[in-house]
């Protein structure tokens, strides 16, 4: 089953690469866009037909594994 | 004699370097630790070396912590011993929560290798001991994700307790926006933990204990862990 | 076969109707790709060879010559270094970041391979203007790229060279060179000998893409590419890492025969070229193969250009110590065939053989081509200076300090800084400093190393251009005190099947064979990267060089700073330098003309040796090769890379003084064999006769101290500039282009 | 208005920070878990009220700047 895992840094932690994308988009004429976050994606493929078993399985990997807790939090989504 | 275990997890790439200035510099025992091994090897301190382990994939230090060789790493830190994480070694001591914080990507998002100077804060870690306070240490970085982050209140909890060890600094000790080289808060360029046995530092040492290599300035850190191991023995 | 499918692969008609004589029966079309790579350009060499083998490749020192995975030289105390120099362009244009990463990745196996730890790198890269911002994406991409791979698996890179000049613009370079350290007596080989012994394939898994790689660097671009864009191969500096320590520690034990990574054109060429160095065949089955996508073709499979992987061929009966190492560091040797008496190259998918062609042939018998050679056009045009049709020059110190505030000449710090340099903590002198220098733990030595090319001067003389550019590597050597060994070179080109370039091609070549003849530094391996064009339009001839010297005491390695003020300033060699090809000429006039001032190879060997001795002897403090930018540049930078001490100097008279050029030509004229050295006075008059005895020309100039960079001429004060003035605008030269990577100075 | 765009590597490029993590995931005992790819996610704060209008810029943006077309491709979200 499909399952997406998205990690993002927390709203008070600075994200530098989100500033640059910003900064970036300003000099090339994008000033409309006032703020971007730049975070991780993650396709999980996980061995199983219950959405139920996938969303646990994939949640205890995000926690566990794919987010640092201090800066960063996480949301699951299993595919239908 | 002092003996350092030298960790090695897959995709270190200063574990050489720590065991050379430890064993060939300073002249004390170095011990490599395969990250599979459950055994210190008689450690008197653990270094965690510098590196990309795992390819530094996810996150730096991500994957490490959850080397079999993190559980000895972690009862050897819960019993005083003295542990020292070196730029990854110091992620890998983040991620595995022996170290408060964590460390985001360089403000200017690139890779940066340099000589940078520190100030020594505090002078009662075992990596501290023979320094002064207040002693310019100039050390090189070398790291992309070296750019210390916690949470106000943690920083505010690391200040009132005296755990930030090293920070970065102009060449006569001056703090500035220019001389923090990745954008760390306070300037942090090492922590330790409450019981002050575990030190964490984005700077190399190990890269600073010749004068050939442009700097001894790092064999005071090494050197620190040596005299405290001896004085432990003695007492 | 039809006509479509054998022109599809690149194949003439006449190298068609070789392979089918070779074959005595019509390719599968697994045998076809396998044929189509291995005679392409990259893999065979079919138009270079024949120059190539003029090359001097002997020498006391040589342990493996040109034709392994990477040459190999003594260098005392049982130790050999093995270097190479790889180019990654076309893949570094389709997608910079990994195009760089995975051509840093290439050339590291291709030093491990042969038993060797790598322990430094460098770099040459050349691109289009910098005022172009696809330039400074592709600078930005490659530049992180080389960072990449490099940083993450740990080797130093120690130097290299950045240029910039319109006919790179859509088709930057991408030349990288590693050196490693081996016992000369554990020196691995890359074949496959004693039938029946296994042969493992470990590594990366394969995939699809690459396809067609080896074909695709022989192809110019044109404006399609953009669109029909070839799958990009994404390094893994995290596998490489593996692959490298678990190799190395398998070539302890014994229980191997031969390596060879899979580089161009991948599990072909390892198969085929092992087992024509052994004498023996291989037998592979392709079933076997770890492989990363579903469905994949035996010919896919064969032609697969997937990185990181090698393939190794072990002794019977020693499987599980090999096994063994490689499960320690997480990676699966897999046993994917095994050597055969019958100089085969067999491949079977399952139970079905799907190519079978006798690889000596393969490997061996490769189309050669005498390629027809026509002086170019433009030649007689470029080589004509006329200095009198110029406006008169400009003030001296409004160029001295465009100079250097050129890209070429300014701190290349934003680059470098973005590579770990020290790294093995072996770096003695970083990048920054002329070369390169790399102490060799457990023993006094040290390394040196200097990767130079000027494409201006081989483009304006293609056999001079390279004579000077072997000279100035060698001589970028010397100046540490570093003895010139042996040198690698790669060869970057455009069309050879246009006369006109074929020429450029044969006369670079000869070039270089003089100069390494004379100076007595053999070739010990190299690369050619052909085909660099677009749109018809080639690159300027490149022929980069990378020199490496030996250095016997490394306490005595010297770095081009003054060290201090109160000593004195001396030049040796020929004071007079020459505007043609000069970055003088480029930066005031933006004229590429003339012809770069010849070397005069004696004497240039006369001078390298004697700065080797004086380094030796400790008689000199610092030396720094005129470069680009001539002289004044040249002072300016011994005075500001360090401390910042200053300098007054005052040069001789110069000749026809009624020339509105000549103080141009004295302060920014080029010229090889002249170096600028230190000594202090009480070595002075030592030094002046040691030059002497060497017939080197010497000349006292001046001394350092002060504040400033001063020059006279004869008498007069005609330039000076604040250390602090020259500090800035050489610092900023480069990376004002650039989004700064560090607040800090 | 809140804008996301996900950005993946083509699903014929090898990606080897995925890989990295499934085999981590493997020792740690999660081998249900077959696949792993690892993308990049970007939330845009975007200045307009026009979902038609977003969704046109967040695309723009990810075209030239978030993702590179030679080997990744990108979707494009806007939050409802
Ligand atoms: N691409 C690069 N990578 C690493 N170092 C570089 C690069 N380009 C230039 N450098 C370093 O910058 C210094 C100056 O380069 P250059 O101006 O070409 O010097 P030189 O004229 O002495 O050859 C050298 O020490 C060189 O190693
Ligand atoms: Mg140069």
């Amino acid at each position: 089953m499909k399952t997406r895992v998205f990690v993002t840094l927390k709203p008070s932690v600075f994200d530098p690469q989100g500033r640059t994308i910003v900064q970036a988009l300003g000099s090339m004429g994008y000033a409309a866009v006032r703020d971007v976050r730049q975070g991780k994606y993650f396709e999980l493929d996980v061995d199983t037909d219950s959405e139920e078993a996938a969303r646990m399985l994939a949640t205890e990997v995000a926690d566990r594994l794919l987010a640092n807790p201090v800066i960063e939090s996480y949301r699951v989504e299993v595919e239908e | 004699m002092a003996t350092f275990a030298v960790i090695e997890f897959p995709g270190s790439n200063c574990d050489h370097d720590a065991y050379y200035a430890v064993k060939h510099v300073l002249g004390q025992r170095a011990e490599f630790v395969w990250h599979k091994d459950t055994d210190l090897r008689g450690a008197d301190v653990v270094v965690l070396p510098g590196g990309f382990s795992y390819g530094d994939y996810l996150r730096t230090g991500a994957i490490a912590k959850f080397s079999p060789v993190m559980s000895q790493v972690r009862a050897f830190a819960d019993a005083g011993g003295p542990v020292i994480g070196i730029c990854n070694g110091f992620q890998v001591l983040l991620e595995a929560g022996l170290l408060e914080g964590a460390l985001l990507r360089n403000r200017r998002l690139k890779f940066l290798c340099r000589h940078v100077h520190v100030r020594v804060e505090q002078v009662d870690t075992p990596f501290t001991g023979e320094a002064m306070g207040g002693q310019i240490l100039k050390l090189p970085i070398a790291h992309g994700e070296g750019n210390y982050y916690a949470a106000p209140e943690t920083v505010s909890t690391l200040e009132a307790n005296h755990q930030v060890v090293f920070r970065y600094c102009a060449a006569a000790g001056e703090r500035s926006d220019t001389a923090n080289p990745n954008g760390s808060i306070n300037a942090i360029a090492g922590v330790c933990n409450r019981r002050r046995n575990v030190v964490g530092l984005m700077p190399h040492p190990e890269r600073a204990c010749e004068s050939a290599l442009g700097s001894e300035d790092g064999r005071v850190i090494l050197e620190s862990a040596v005299a405290a191991v001896l004085s432990a023995g003695v007492a | 076969m039809d006509q479509a499918t054998i022109d599809s692969h690149g194949l003439s008609a006449d190298e068609y109707r070789r392979l089918v004589g070779i074959l005595r029966r019509e390719p599968t079309i697994t045998e076809l790709g396998i044929f189509s790579v291995m005679w392409s350009e990259h893999c065979s060499y079919k138009s270079s060879r024949l120059y190539l083998s003029r090359l001097p490749t002997d020498g006391p020192r040589v342990v493996q010559g040109p034709g392994e995975n990477a040459g190999a030289v003594d260098i005392g105390e049982g130790l050999a270094a093995v270097f190479k120099i790889e180019s990654h362009n076309h893949p570094s244009f389709i997608e910079p970041y990994q195009g760089a990463a995975t051509g840093v990745g290439g050339i590291i196996r291709d030093i491990f391979t042969m038993g060797a730890r790598p322990i430094a790198l460098l770099n040459s890269l050349r691109f289009g203007g910098l005022d172009d911002p696809e330039t400074r994406r592709l600078v930005d991409g490659v530049v992180a790229g080389i960072a990449g791979y490099g940083n993450s698996i740990g080797i130093p890179t120690v130097g290299g060279e950045i240029a910039f000049e319109p006919s790179y613009a859509g088709n930057p370079l991408v030349n990288v060179f590693c050196l490693g350290v081996a016992k000369v007596d554990g020196l691995a080989k890359g074949l496959a000998s004693g039938a029946g012994n296994p042969v493992y394939y470990v590594g990366a898994k394969t995939g699809r893409d690459g396809i067609h790689g080896a074909t695709m660097a022989s192809a110019e671009f044109d404006e399609h590419s953009a669109d029909n864009r070839p799958a990009v191969q994404v390094g893994d500096p995290f596998m490489e890492k593996l692959l490298l320590e678990a190799c190395l520690e398998v070539m302890q034990t014994d229980a191997l025969v031969g390596i060879q990574d899979m580089g161009a054109a991948g599990l072909t060429c390892s198969t085929c070229e092992m087992g024509a160095r052994g004498d023996a065949g291989i037998e592979i089955d392709v079933s076997l193969v770890p492989q990363r996508e579903t469905g994949m073709s035996a010919y896919e499979i064969m032609l697969s250009e997937s990185q990181e992987r090698m393939l190794l061929v072990a002794r019977q009966g020693r499987e599980s110590e090999v096994e063994r190492v490689f499960e320690k560091w997480d990676l699966h040797a897999v046993r994917i065939g095994h050597v055969t008496e019958d100089e085969v190259l067999r491949v079977r998918n399952g139970a079905t053989v799907v190519a079978e062609i006798p690889n000596r042939q393969l490997a061996d018998e490769a189309p050669l081509y005498d390629r027809p050679t026509q002086v170019p056009g433009y030649l007689d045009e470029v080589q004509q200076l006329a200095l009198e049709v110029l406006a008169a020059p400009g003030e001296l110190v409004g160029a001295w300090r465009q100079l250097l505030a050129a890209p070429v000449i300014a701190n290349k710090r934003w680059v470098y800084r973005q590579y770990d340099h020290m790294v093995r903590t072996n770096t003695v002198v970083g990048p920054g400093l002329t070369a390169g220098v790399v102490r060799i733990k457990g023993t006094d030595r040290a390394l040196a190393m200097s990767v130079d090319g000027n494409g201006r001067y081989t483009y304006l003389d293609p056999r001079e251009g390279a004579r000077l550019a072997v000279a100035e590597a060698a001589r970028n050597v010397a100046c540490t005190g570093g003895e010139p060994i042996a040198a690698t070179n790669c060869l970057n080109f455009g069309n050879p099947e246009r006369p006109d370039i074929m020429w450029q091609l044969a006369e670079a070549i000869e070039g270089i064979g003089e100069a390494c003849r004379s100076l007595e530094i053999p070739i010990t391996g190299g690369n050619v990267s052909l085909y660099n064009e677009t749109d018809g339009e080639a690159i300027y001839p490149t022929p980069v060089l990378g020199v490496v010297g030996l250095i016997e005491d490394r306490a005595r390695v010297l770095t081009r700073v003054f060290p201090e003020a109160g000593l004195d300033i001396v030049v040796l060699g020929d004071p007079m330098g020459a505007l043609g090809g000069s970055e003088y000429l480029k930066v005031s006039y933006e004229l590429v003309r003339g012809r770069p001032a010849p070397v005069d190879l004696a004497r240039e060997r006369a001078l390298q040796r004697v700065l080797v001795a004086m380094a030796r002897e400790r008689l000199i403090r610092s030396a720094h090769d005129c470069a680009e930018g001539g002289f004044a540049v040249t002072l300016a930078e011994c005075c500001i890379a360090g401390a910042g001490v200053g300098a007054t100097v005052e040069l001789p008279p110069v000749d026809g003084s009624d020339d509105r050029f000549g103080l141009v030509r004295a302060l920014f004229g080029e010229a090889p064999s002249r170096v600028v050295v230190s000594v202090a006075s009480s070595e002075r008059d030592r030094l002046l006769e040691v030059a002497r005895a060497a017939s080197v020309p010497a000349v006292v100039i001046g001394q350092t101290g002060g504040e400033r960079v001063v020059i006279g001429v004869d008498g007069a004060e005609v330039a000076s500039l604040g250390l602090d003035e020259a500090e800035h605008v050489w610092e900023h030269g480069l990376s004002r282009h650039f989004e700064s990577v560090d607040s800090a100075a």
